[in-house]
């Protein structure tokens, strides 16, 4: 008789890997991964940086917040002209995702004359209205009704696009908060409104900011479709934004997306954080932290290697070296380009007269 | 055609340039239907649509924010301020977030907001307000304040096509108690050129707004009583302000007198008197002297608001003395 | 046999009054009614000094809302240092059951030297710090978060007051009112604030200025307890604003109660209303008056007869009579009483050089 | 004692008024345990409570008004914005119900506003402002800026006790920098009142804030290397402001050089130019010139901000023109 050998060599064949949900793909996934490993070793570098100084003004984290950032942009049609957003100060990874380049951050951060601002604003409030993201202001919830202004743009000519915003916790408190998304509810603008419960608006607990447990409870009041989601879970947050944005695309309005994560550093690098337990720290980054979640979803669901992903760190790590290597030693700006561009027209504001003595 | 007033001028002005550019569009409050508080966008829900003629919630920061987020897309916002003085609600997104846009990212935000302004109607101190002296001190606001109904039309037509955000201001008072005769040809007054409103040698008057009208009356009862040759210059444009007028009427009549409805302290005169000393010091002289509101919130009684509020009798008064120095 | 005329007599004996509600008397009902028409009489009354342009600016109406404000205002503790109240522009009878006289009213509204605010502010926008009511200023939602500040206040000094403040269907669009009502949450101070749906915001309807059926569902996001009722229903509002206030002043913190109600005049006097369906205005008038419909239960129930409150309504007309008698011909301000007490210290602005020529 | 800090001394201001009065409490954002973003409340909670050191919401516009609700009713509220750029949102609050209380209705609103101010410290646009020149224009604020650690403590006290709403800027550039001896005894800046902070002959320096340091140094420069006698004026409050001192130091130099760090166009600079025009323009030997930061928001490269802010540089060399006028 003849040896039975196709059973055993089946024995060693891998397992079937599981579904991919929603529309990703193997390669999409990876991509995603890359933008969270990029997010983060970003950060890192950045925080060398301003421990050599060579950071101008604060750094702010987005640790343990880079899951939904970056699920949550990966969910728009990204390109030219197409869907929109409007980051925060940890929601770097939307704008990589969104197809800000490391050098541009890294430049920002440093004020360097190369940077997208020339120097004039700082971090990451800077944006690309081509690629379709655009730079927040630092006083908080002003973002929204500009937003509801871009959404409301996209209505008024019908094109089949969606504008994103994020909130904070905090942010929700501020007037403009609450005109803005008011406003574009009444008027139906395709606007997702992501709001983020990281449990901490500076020094300040969600208990002493709003008097309801969540934040999607706070948005009751808008009409709008809300939902909440684990924003520690990278496919959670892809497939929650992923049915918002289409929804307001296809003519439903605003919705509100509430994720759910924890700021795992000061509110910025200065902030020795002594308000929270070091115990609720420890044990966010243990048990939830978004990437090492996504990178246990990849591997034990069949979707990604190891090795591969050890491949794609090993890629950042270079990007981000050779971006740093790249701008570091850059100029600032010179320093009468303060002076153009406050109008279209006059271009110029005058030099001081003794300035010319 | 028929003399128009100056809100028919400024209506007129708006519904040119809605026909003439359907980037344009209108948002504020009770403007559709209703065709606002002072019926300036009367008739335009019904040509122009829903789409184009905005009602909003009460929410003046969303007003402004929209009407920005839109104008970066490429649209021709016009907001409007049922008062001027609710524009204080929008003073947080006006002043960080639009008037800092260009400089700040490269962003384009050509958009209008308009208003209401000003006193002399019993209004009381919440809807006679001057609010040109908050937003005149934030770098990247061009403001416009039109004094005839020429200039209603021919600057709210320029502040349309304009790049930048402008503040358009527009007076109460003067809606329905000027009349002029327009061209049927187009009109378009320069945003950043002030106007000569009256030619004289003795002393200038430099004003905006509602005064440029006590100040042409104030002339020529200086004209008559006095003899004095009263020049007025109306500045239509605060920012970009017209310095070269201002210098060339100082260095003609040596004598300057700056009027304005607004309240004195912080108020612009100071910022024109600073400009003339710095400009024009050898060439005056008398000390620039200044006719402005009283410094108190605007009180509604009849003889309380023209008591702090000033007349024509003032300018003459002021102008009298000036002409003596 | 002996007649029997017992029966007879108790035939023509009344029936038994229904009993009273709440905490109230019946010399509470008939002095409730008495403020209902004194509201109704005394802009009725200002309208014809108004067509006498006799009132300088605009004249505001409340007609058809005379019965929520009035029977709010009833439910608080009324007097020296007690509960507290800021009213709208349609709350005249709130302040008239506060204690504000009608000739104040008339002068502030013909602009009188002896006016309230000596003729520097208008129509109802006056107080008094003392009988607890505190006079609004025309920027919707403001008055919110100082009525928090003022409710704080009674709560840092542990005293039993409770303030309430009013806000329409249009003023919860603003900023302010979502920063104050929720600070005041969050705070947990003794406020209620009452919602007015009127239908109208000036000439826009509730569906272009929020997206929900209710104020009551507008406030869903401040986690406090909510109440919805008829407002032209005196009784009803007296007993909802009296469980509020109470609930209040026992320390659980803000309450929202809904009044459901509408505005039969135009936004002021100068407001023909073309936007508003004339039989709209008809039912409500012929169906929901709120004094018709007191007056209902007031004689149905058996708690009043209609000769009485005719006599009200007479005593009322003469009050009206001798106020604008006592005040019509009074002097307007004088000119120069302009000039003091823009502060404390310096008393008095400079007047202008010129004046003194 | 050892000397202590602007910063040291602002708290201990705070401190000890709120020992004194039990009406005192202070309200903002992250004021409690955390003790403010620039630490100038620590320890405050622990001392004083949650009752009276309240953590709000991100709401600056409920913050300035229930402070002035509280502020009615006899308690004596320190706001504090987080930065003082954060003022804007409450803009309307302050500009239409705080500073027009009195006039309107004869309400007390004895409370404080404060907050980091200013630049020098690579903040960006929104973490630098100077917001003085949008509420010097609105009557019924006072407005009070410490340049040194003395009048930082003095001047936070004399504010709470005072019965007017007080707009307290102070410089977060001052912070840290500078230290001084201060006394035990009770130290009281009175509002109203500018300060001599250099006796000169040949030229005044009117000025304000962290700038009063730049003038200082430009002044000692002056003095070693062109023998010019430079007197240099604080002025401390803005509001009211104290005409008497500005045209005392004008009439002795009969030239005036008035430097400040905000922006120039509708700044502070011009109204004080017009004041000494109108009450000392025969005194003036010269035009009066202005250092001021150029009209632009406030960029954050150091490179940039240096160039638009004030330097000593600069007022050393207008200063030396002036002179030579
Ligand atoms: C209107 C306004 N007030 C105050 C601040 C100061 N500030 C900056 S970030 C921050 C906390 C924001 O908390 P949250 O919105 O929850 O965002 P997170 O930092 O948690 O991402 C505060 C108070 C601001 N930026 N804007
Ligand atoms: C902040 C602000 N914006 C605009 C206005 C102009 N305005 C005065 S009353 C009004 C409508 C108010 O409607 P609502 O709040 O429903 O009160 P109602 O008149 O129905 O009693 C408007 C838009 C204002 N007073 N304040
Ligand atoms: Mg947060
Ligand atoms: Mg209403």
């Amino acid at each position: 008789m003849t040896p039975r050998t196709a059973p055993a060599a089946a024995a060693v064949a891998p397992p079937a890997p599981a579904p991919i949900p929603a529309d990703l793909t193997r390669e999409r996934l990876l991509e995603m991964y890359r933008y969270l490993r990029l997010t983060r070793a970003l950060e890192e570098r950045l925080v060398a940086l301003y421990r050599q100084s060579k950071v101008i003004g604060g750094l702010f984290r987005s640790l343990g917040q880079e899951g939904e950032s970056v699920a949550s942009a990966y969910a728009l049609e990204r390109g030219r002209q197409r869907d929109f957003l409007s980051p925060l100060i940890r929601n770097l990874g939307s704008m990589l995702v969104m197809g800000a380049q490391p050098i541009e951050i890294l430049r920002q951060y440093m004020a360097k004359a190369k940077s997208p601002t020339g120097g004039r604003d700082l971090n990451v409030h800077f944006g690309d209205l081509e690629l379709g993201y655009l730079g927040q202001i630092s006083h908080l919830g002003d973002m929204i009704p500009v937003m509801a202004g871009i959404a409301l743009s996209f209505k008024m000519r019908r094109e089949p696009r969606v504008a994103l915003v994020y909130i904070g916790d905090g942010g929700m408190s501020t007037g403009t908060f609450h005109e803005g998304i008011n406003f574009a509810a009444v008027q139906r603008v395709p606007l997702v409104v992501i709001g983020e419960y990281n449990y901490w608006a500076y020094s300040t607990p969600p208990e002493r900011q709003f008097a309801v447990p969540r934040l999607a409870d706070r948005v009751r009041g808008y009409g709008i479709p809300v939902e909440s989601v684990d924003g520690n879970d990278v496919l959670v947050v892809y497939e929650a934004t992923r049915r918002a944005v289409e929804a307001a695309r296809a003519g439903q309005g605003v919705h509100f997306l509430e994720v759910e994560t924890y700021r795992r550093k000061g509110h910025a690098e200065h902030d020795d954080q002594r308000y929270v337990p070091a115990e609720v720290l420890e044990r966010w980054a243990r048990d939830r932290d978004p990437i090492d979640r996504y990178v246990a979803q990849l591997t034990e669901r069949g979707w990604a290697r190891l090795p591969e992903l050890a491949e794609i760190d090993a890629q950042v790590r270079q990007e981000i070296d050779a971006a740093v290597d790249a701008c570091v030693n850059e100029p600032l700006p010179e320093p009468d380009s303060a002076l153009p561009g406050v109008y279209l027209d006059p271009p110029v504001t005058p030099r001081h007269w003794y300035r010319s003595l | 055609m028929p003399p128009v007033t100056y809100l028919e001028a400024l209506r007129a002005g708006l519904w040119e340039e809605m026909e003439r550019d359907d980037r344009v569009f209108l948002l504020g409050e009770d403007i559709g239907r209703y065709g606002g508080a002072f019926k300036v966008t009367e008739g335009f829900f019904e040509r122009f649509g829903e789409a184009r003629v905005i009602d909003t919630p009460i929410a003046e920061a969303a007003i402004v924010g929209a009407a920005a987020g839109a104008a970066h897309m490429g649209l021709r916002p016009v907001a409007e301020m049922q008062f001027i003085d609710f524009i204080s609600c929008a003073y947080d997104m006006l002043t960080n977030y639009v008037a800092t846009a260009r400089y700040r990212a490269g962003l384009s935000t050509p958009m209008v907001v308009r208003g209401p302004c000003g006193g002399y109607v019993r209004g009381g101190p919440f809807h006679s307000q001057n609010v040109e002296a908050a937003f005149f001190h934030t770098p990247g606001l061009k403001i416009v304040y039109p004094a005839t109904a020429r200039d209603a039309k021919g600057l709210i037509k320029s502040a349309i096509r304009d790049d930048d955000p402008v503040l358009y201001l527009e007076h109460k008072w003067l809606y329905r108690r000027i009349k002029e005769d327009l061209p049927d040809t187009e009109v378009l007054t320069p945003i950043g050129e002030a106007r000569l409103a009256r030619e004289g040698r003795d002393l200038s008057i430099v004003t905006y707004g509602a005064t440029v009208w006590k100040a042409l009356e104030a002339a020529e009862q200086l004209a008559n009583e006095d003899k004095l040759s009263v020049e007025v210059l109306d500045l239509r444009t605060l920012v970009p302000m017209d310095d070269a007028a201002i210098m060339h009427t100082v260095r003609k009549t040596n004598k300057v007198l700056i009027v304005h409805e607004d309240t004195r302290t912080g108020g612009v005169a100071g910022e024109i008197a600073a400009r003339i000393n710095e400009q024009a010091f050898e060439w005056l002289d008398g000390p620039i002297m200044r006719v402005t509101a009283h410094d108190v919130p605007l009180p509604y009684a009849p003889t309380l608001e023209d008591f702090v509020l000033p007349q024509t009798e003032d300018v003459v008064k002021a102008a009298r003395w000036l002409a003596k120095y």
